[in-house]
């Protein structure tokens, strides 16, 4: 059971887990963190006392014909008194700082600076959109250090659950209702999140992750994402674009300044920027490009994007037009 | 109602006027639906009478006023529960705020 | 296997038993149907199509199919085996009345435009009902099978219990329609 | 139903010598003899875990390294819905009604069932239900909605394969089954005691089967209207889980779970009778604080119905639905932590015997302790918030329910083995068994609290590489092959007793109750003669201990036959065989099956099932002439 403490202790501030909930890096997550770690310490001593007492016990009584006997002992009452008093004490102790936690973190956001962003959680991917500002992203979404961020998560088809543990706990994201979230996050940096409630075949993949950038970084992330998409910048790129708007792409996916208007795919109008695909997949590179618009149903099973027949001088291009949209 | 318990079951008649009772509270309710000034005691009146013929039921048909009381701990048993998740599930969906 | 330990029947106590759960049944179905209640986005609602007198007509029917009941028992235990043939057929014919006015008004719900998929209410209101009719035909066939037994006279005051049981059972679906007349009906 | 079920033939005891695992397979069909559907219980049980065992085994196989793809994630999707709804459903359910069966009408001194019949009809509607269930793997995939089958995931247009029709109707089956399970259980321990076996007198194991029958009759049917809502939806295009016509999906997992809460302690109250049995006996002591242990039992029954949405706390009901449900919750560990401290006071001064029963249930205090500290956990729903759905939520409730129940019920396999069978077991190959078992569990799940802590959520195929989680992952695949392994003592155990197991004598354990005062394996009728009983414990007055000495004065009385005669003094009436059970099982079963699409067949099967229960109900009340 040594293992159980040194393994905590290194998890609890080890770095190397991008999805730690043990980490937190907002004041919600830092406050579901403390009240767990509370819990924690509460167990951990019930569990050295329980266990301790067994273990003694067994060895202390076990069998020896000299002792005869056992007398007949049926009960004690101030023993049972006391058995059910401390444990509820305990609880008490637990409960009081729960209830706390729960009325801080179970409502909205009291925060009138609150920055929206409506998240929709899709069969397999996630939707960002920033009503203030004018954005529409997908699977990525940034948001500024030190101000509070309100989300609004909606499901456009079964149950999800949006969570990024450094951030915040879990939300469920549940058809017909819409649920809040809000965190402020202390700290810069790239934090990994996934779809925490099954949601079929390729639940597993479903992943996204959250920039906290500087202010200043955000406001040229906004800048930037406000604006239509880029041209091409080659012939190839262009080559790339035409493959798009010919195929059946332009059905699913948007990007803005173009024909292409679906609204079934991710929007697509910045994906040159973002740093991975197929929801948190691979990292965005033209190799890894290629790959998923070739494979798609090898590299995520199940997802409702269909391999597109294309020639591979096509997906190659098709691969560079996407990158070159930053 | 001044049926003595024991193990002697009630006559016919002693039935007769249970289920006369229940035709009366069934008028009883329909009226109160029908008249407008109860409109707004429409909800307690009803459920009281409704409670009322449930346990005329319970109580003479089904003889558990005069049968053994473990009967009726097993039946008010599922039935307490039932009510239970019938009233919190009704709270948690916002259905008894109004 | 002679007495049991508490002087109650083995069969009677069983009943109650699954009267007992019986209770979680029909109180989630009822849950459900309150839960959903004015949630409906689509017509027709139920204020449209309700009609209370004709469901007060069969809900005094189904009452009155109680009374037949504790009649037969009590013809059976003293016995009175040509009461008890009367009031057990009355119980079941009864009861198929009242199964009659179910299927008329199911019947005409859909020709008023609302099938069993149309929308919110039409679950909730044809599962509810539906599942509470499905008892009421159980107990009928059991009425009919008490009938005929009694017609054969294979029936007499040592298989009073038998009676009793199966107007615990009757009494019990009695008991859940007075629940769902008012829950349904009157405080729609 | 409608004629006795006193269904009664007088023989002389003497006609009932036919011994309980002889005869051919007519007489295992028509049995209506609870010890025989125990027996077909639990190695009906025993092989739907073994198959879910390998179903985890594919799992970890799967989870050993991260971005692996030796399973495909839709196989990989009904693997891990089939091994909860079998352990769940097939394997603990029917293990745990197995030890009812056997033992319950023993320790109250009965010689049968309350509904023999009943309880023979509820055995094969698991049965088949176990098998069509798994019939799905070949017609066109199993159920892949999760054994808690969320909604509007299992709706129709998500799910729109036959898997989630098998789960659904396979679900609605065994669950007939199991609430005549629950009446026939309730009806035999309130009704069939021996003559002064007082509810306060009962051993803890019948207690605890009375608490669990009456949470069987009372969660399963919110779990039934479920599946008929889930059924119909996908069916008939009703909307009760539609959100787009105003209905709310959440409503199916309150209703799940309204079930699925006191669904656990239906699997893990037995263990604790079990336990609760088990330490006195090696213990040489009586239960410490009986009538505590006896209402901390009642108390966890009646909480379990007040819990259900710390399933749900990430759904967003709000603070105060959270904070109600969250309180009521962490009351559950007070009843819980009682019971722990009152099997420790029972050890406490005794004269510990470490068979293998025995290990056994100090290793459920042990482990399950583990499983109810993470629980208070996430009872707290903050906490939860980072805990629920991930692998911190499946390493504690597999330390529960292998902690709980498993160890509980191995406990119970080797107490009341010599009971059954009327030979003892290899005591070294149940130590290993044990051994074996302690060290994989713990293996297996123990990592995994730290994976889940750290990221990774539950009913993933795969996770990635970058998340750092491949240690913890390949540690519990080692353990959980370790654990596939841990079985082969058992299984050897087996074969070790059939060829060469000492006789057990009616006593080998000098056990306190009254199941252990008829002959290894009981007689057909249990007992030639109904004993009577004046106390708790009741084969431990007077004191007579051999080897130990007279403990105190000699006191009469006890029970009465301390040791059943061989042969009844009077003319024994048992219930006769049946067929009709059988038959009325395989028509709701073809109806079921029906239920897939055939309307036709659903005719024929309730017309087969009605025909049973006409056939059951003017079966001969007299089997004599």
């Amino acid at each position: 059971m040594g293992l159980f403490f040194a393994a905590v202790a290194v998890a609890a501030c080890g770095g190397t887990y991008p999805q730690s909930a043990l980490d937190p890096s907002s004041d919600f997550a830092g406050r579901l963190d403390g009240l767990f770690m509370q819990i924690f310490w509460w167990a951990v001593g019930v569990f050295v006392l329980v266990e301790g007492v067994l273990l003694y016990t067994v060895f202390r009584w076990r069998e020896d014909p000299a002792r005869g006997r056992p007398p007949e002992v049926h009960g004690h009452v101030l023993m049972e008194i006391g058995w059910t008093v401390i444990p509820a004490l305990i609880l008490v102790a637990i409960a009081i700082p729960t209830i706390r936690t729960i009325f801080l973190v179970d409502r909205p956001t009291a925060d009138p600076d609150a920055l929206v962003v409506e998240v929709t959680g899709r069969q397999w991917w996630w939707e960002f959109t920033y009503p203030e500002l004018g954005i529409t992203t997908a699977n990525e979404m940034h948001i500024p250090l030190g101000r509070t961020v309100d989300l609004r998560l909606r499901s456009a088809d079964v149950i999800h659950s949006f969570w990024v543990p450094r951030l915040g706990g879990k939300r469920d994201v549940v058809p017909g209702r819409e649920n809040q979230l809000w965190f402020r996050p202390d700290s810069v940096g790239v934090f990994w999140g996934q779809c925490a409630e099954y949601c079929g075949t390729a639940h597993a993949l479903m992943g996204l992750r959250v920039l906290v950038d500087a202010p200043a970084d955000f406001e040229a992330w906004v800048t930037t994402n406000r604006s239509n998409a880029a041209r091409p910048a080659d012939s190839e790129a262009r080559a790339g674009q035409g493959v798009f708007m010919a195929n059946a792409c332009v059905s699913c996916h948007e990007i803005r300044g173009t024909g292409a208007r679906g609204q079934l795919g991710p929007d697509l109008t910045h994906v040159g920027s973002r740093l991975t695909i197929g929801a948190g997949l691979l990292d965005n590179n033209l190799e890894n490009l290629i790959r998923w618009i070739d494979s798609t149903q090898v590299v995520k099973p199940g997802t409702l994007m269909p391999e597109v027949d294309l020639t591979e001088s096509q997906i190659q291009q098709l691969a560079a037009y996407l990158l070159g949209l930053r | 109602m001044t049926q003595e318990a024991g193990h002697t079951h009630p006559s016919s008649r002693f039935y007769v006027v249970i289920a006369l009772t229940l035709a009366v509270l069934t008028a009883m309710e329909v009226m109160v639906f029908y008249v407008e000034a109860l409109a707004p005691v429409l909800v307690p009146v009803l459920l009281v009478l409704m409670s009322v013929k449930f346990a005329l039921v319970a109580m003479f048909f089904m003889h558990l006023r005069f049968d053994n009381k473990l009967l009726t701990g097993v039946f008010v048993w599922g039935l307490f529960i039932a009510i239970g998740i019938i009233l919190i599930l009704m709270a948690i969906f916002g259905k008894l705020a109004g | 296997m002679g007495p049991t330990s508490t002087g109650i029947g083995n069969r009677k106590l069983g009943m109650w038993t699954f009267i007992g759960s019986e209770c979680m049944l029909f109180g989630t179905l009822i849950a459900t149907f309150l839960i959903y209640r004015g949630r409906n986005v689509v017509g027709p609602y139920p204020r449209e199509l309700l009609n209370i007198p004709f469901i007060t007509v069969t809900t005094f029917v189904l009452l009155m199919s109680s009374l037949m009941m504790v009649l037969a028992l009590a013809a059976v235990q003293r016995d009175d085996m040509r009461g008890a043939k009367i009031w057990l057929f009355m119980t079941g014919f009864l009861g198929l009345i009242f199964l009659g006015g179910q299927v008329f008004e199911f019947n005409h719900f859909v020709h008023e435009g609302l099938p069993l998929s149309r929308n919110l209410f039409s679950s909730t209101f044809f599962v509810l009902t539906g599942t509470h009719g499905a008892h009421v035909a159980g107990g009928a066939l059991w009425m009919g099978t008490m009938f005929t037994h009694a017609a054969q006279g294979k029936l007499d005051s040592n298989h009073s219990e038998t009676v009793e049981i199966a107007g615990l059972y009757w009494h019990f679906v009695d008991v859940v329609w007075i629940v769902l007349f008012t829950l349904i009906y009157l405080l729609e | 139903m409608a004629t006795s079920e006193a269904d009664v033939g007088g023989r002389a005891a003497g006609e009932h010598k036919q011994g309980l695992y002889s005869g051919g397979l007519w007489s295992w069909l028509t049995t209506v003899d609870h010890k025989r559907i125990g027996v077909l219980y639990f190695v009906t049980g025993l092989v739907f875990m073994l198959v879910a065992g390998l179903e985890a085994q594919a799992i970890r196989l799967q989870l050993a390294r991260p971005e692996q793809r030796l399973l495909d994630p839709e196989f990989y999707n009904q693997l891990f819905t089939m091994h909860g709804t079998t352990m769940v459903f097939f394997a603990g359910m029917p293990l745990i009604i197995a030890f009812f069966n056997f033992i319950v009408p023993l320790q109250i001194g009965a010689r049968d069932v309350a509904f023999p019949r009943l309880n023979a009809f509820s055995y094969w509607l698991l049965l088949f239900s176990g098998l069509f269930l798994y019939s799905s793997f070949f017609f066109g995939g199993a159920p892949d909605g999760g054994w808690f089958a969320y909604t509007p995931l299992t709706n129709r247009q998500y799910s729109p394969g036959m898997g989630m029709d098998f789960y659904v109707l396979a679900l609605l089956l065994s669950g007939i089954g199991s609430i005549a399970g629950g009446v026939n259980f309730l009806v035999t321990i309130v009704n069939m005691r021996a003559p002064g076996m007082k509810f306060m007198r009962l051993p803890l194991f019948t207690w605890m089967a009375l608490l669990v029958s009456i949470l069987i009759l009372l969660s399963f049917p919110p779990f039934t209207i479920g599946l008929v809502f889930m059924f119909f939806d996908r069916s008939f295009g009703t909307h009760f889980y539609d959100a787009a016509a105003g209905a709310d999906p959440v409503l199916w997992q309150h209703l799940f779970w309204v079930f699925g809460h006191p669904e656990v302690y239906i699997l893990v109250l037995p263990a604790f009778g079990v336990v609760s049995d088990v330490i006195p006996t090696f213990s040489r002591k009586p239960l410490f604080g009986y009538p505590v242990v006896v209402f901390s039992g009642i108390l966890i029954a009646f909480l379990g119905f007040g819990v259900w949405v710390h399933h749900m706390f990430a759904v967003g009901l709000g603070p105060i639905v959270n904070a109600v449900f969250g309180g009521a919750t962490m009351l559950v560990a007070i009843p819980t932590g009682i019971k722990i401290f009152n099997w420790i006071a029972t050890m406490w001064g005794g004269q510990l015997r470490f068979k293998p029963a025995m290990l056994f249930a100090i290793g459920l205090l042990g482990i399950f302790t583990i499983g109810g500290l993470s629980g208070v956990m996430h009872a707290s729903p903050p906490a939860d918030l980072q805990q629920t759905d991930t692998y911190f939520v499946v390493a504690h409730f597999h330390y529960v329910l292998i902690g709980g129940t498993v160890f509980g019920l191995f406990a119970g396999f080797y107490y009341w083995f010599p009971k059954a069978t009327g030979k003892m077991l290899n005591e070294g190959l149940g130590k290993a068994h044990f051994w074996l078992t302690l060290i994989a569990m713990n293996l297996t799940f123990f990592p995994i609290h730290f994976s889940g802590l750290l990221g990774q959520p539950r009913r993933t195929f795969t996770y990635a590489e970058g998340l750092g989680l491949d240690t913890f992952n390949l540690i519990s695949t080692i353990g959980a092959f370790l654990f596939t392994l841990a079985f082969v003592p058992l299984i050897w155990n087996l074969w070790y007793a059939w060829r060469r197991g000492r006789p057990a004598g009616p006593n080998p354990w000098d056990a306190p109750t009254i199941e252990w005062t008829t002959s290894s394996p009981p007689p057909h009728y249990n007992f030639a003669v109904i004993p009577r009983v004046d106390r708790r414990d009741p084969l431990w007055h007077p004191h007579i201990k051999p080897g130990l000495g007279w403990a105190g004065e000699a006191e009469p009385g006890g029970v009465f036959p301390r040791v059943q005669p061989d042969d009844a003094p009077e003319p024994i009436v048992m219930p006769n065989p049946s067929y009709w059970p059988l038959v009325m099982a395989l028509g709701l079963s073809l109806a079921t099956i029906g239920g897939l699409g055939s309307l036709p067949l659903v005719f024929t099967g309730v017309a087969l099932a009605l025909l049973g229960l006409f056939g059951w109900a003017f079966e001969p009340a007299e089997g004599g002439h």
